[in-house]
């Protein structure tokens, strides 16, 4: 009964680990509460953005993860 | 249209793959095309880009499709690397080919300014002093909103 | 910055030109380019290429003159045929290099407007017919026209 | 004491030959009263330029050509 949390770029750097798993099911709040507070802040920028399963959140505190799903934790992509 | 899109893990000549496009769509009467390397002009000793699997791919075919909707093309080349890359080395190289030169034009114009700043790629660069995570510039940004219709 | 302008009589290989041009240019961190070739969908069995000696190869040289003044390159090559062509056959090729993108980009679509309805060519096609003199078309007369300020 | 006179594209075809000698020195109008009527109208209309050895006149009309000089006729050009 796990999600995965993938972090990617600066927010591993952040996080100190490239994933993480934390229990389902978890939605925004849960998931801002499981993580340390500078990685929960820069999660919260506007300019994070959430994939589901790989699909792209229209609004990311609409999360709503189960059993197997892999959320990713998406910085300001760069490039070219 | 024959469309040849890839993320590529290794390092690759661009040259060879424009070749190669070229042979394959002799009916074209024009190919545009762009090569972005890594910069060797700063202290920049190592580039790496990072992808994600469920994204980055999936992104690039939808760029695709995206480019091949909005112009008349024969053929469509967007490869770009993955991974770790030394100063000169070749990132990304696009191409199309098209009975008109405009429409070869515009299609690699734009996924030029998508790549750079609304593809699922991170970039940072290893330099004096470590890593440094690179975001696009306000330029680029600027670059691609042409296109917002 | 690095001018490769040439007026060619005989066949000549896009690819080799652009990797030799890459090669010349590792410090740009881009290079646009573009090939326009004869087109062999319809009917034309050749197209001639005629040039004035006194006026195209200096009007290809004036031409680079205003591009390198118009954006910031590293390097640009313009290469253009002249004589008998069969389809399929590469005509022109304008290569860019530059630190920027769309310096690169600009400089090559510019370049290619004003070779297509500026520059000192003319053209004609052989068809199952005969001879036909070739204009430029409206398009390319407003492709052109973008540039004027 | 000539002038060399060129015709380019069309208006080779046209001319029945490449080029031709004129006596110099020659003005538009001895150059218009030269050739035939057919490449006469052609010469005149508004698309057709002239350069005098090397460089294209802004008024064609301005033309003064002397010994030695090289007048070409230039069709609307198509490159590329």
């Amino acid at each position: 009964m796990a999600v995965t949390v993938i972090f990617i770029g600066k927010l591993a750097d952040l996080a100190g680990e490239g994933e993480r798993e934390l229990p389902a099911p978890l939605d925004w709040a849960g998931l801002m509460a499981a993580l340390d507070p500078d990685l929960a802040i820069a999660a919260k920028s506007q300019r994070t953005m959430v994939a589901v399963n790989g699909e792209v959140l229209a609004d990311k505190e609409s999360l709503a993860a189960k059993d197997g799903d892999e959320i990713a934790l998406l910085p300001p992509v760069s490039g070219g | 249209m024959a469309r040849d899109v890839q993320l590529l893990t290794k390092g690759f000549s661009p040259g060879k793959a424009l070749g190669l496009f070229a042979k394959a769509h002799p009916e074209a009467g024009g190919i545009a095309s762009f090569v972005g390397k890594v910069r060797p002009d700063s202290d920049v000793k190592v580039l790496e880009l990072i992808h994600y699997d469920r994204l980055t791919l999936p992104g690039m075919e939808r760029l695709a499709d995206e480019v091949e909707g909005r112009w008349q093309l024969d053929g469509l080349l967007i490869h770009h690397r993955t991974g770790h890359m030394r100063p000169g080395a070749p990132i990304v190289l696009v191409a199309a080919a098209a009975r008109h030169r405009r429409d070869a034009f515009e299609a690699v114009d734009f996924a030029m300014d998508h790549l750079k700043s609304r593809s699922w790629f991170w970039k940072r660069e290893k330099r004096g002093d470590g890593w440094h995570w690179i975001e696009p510039r306000e330029k680029d940004h600027e670059d691609v909103k042409r296109w917002d219709v």
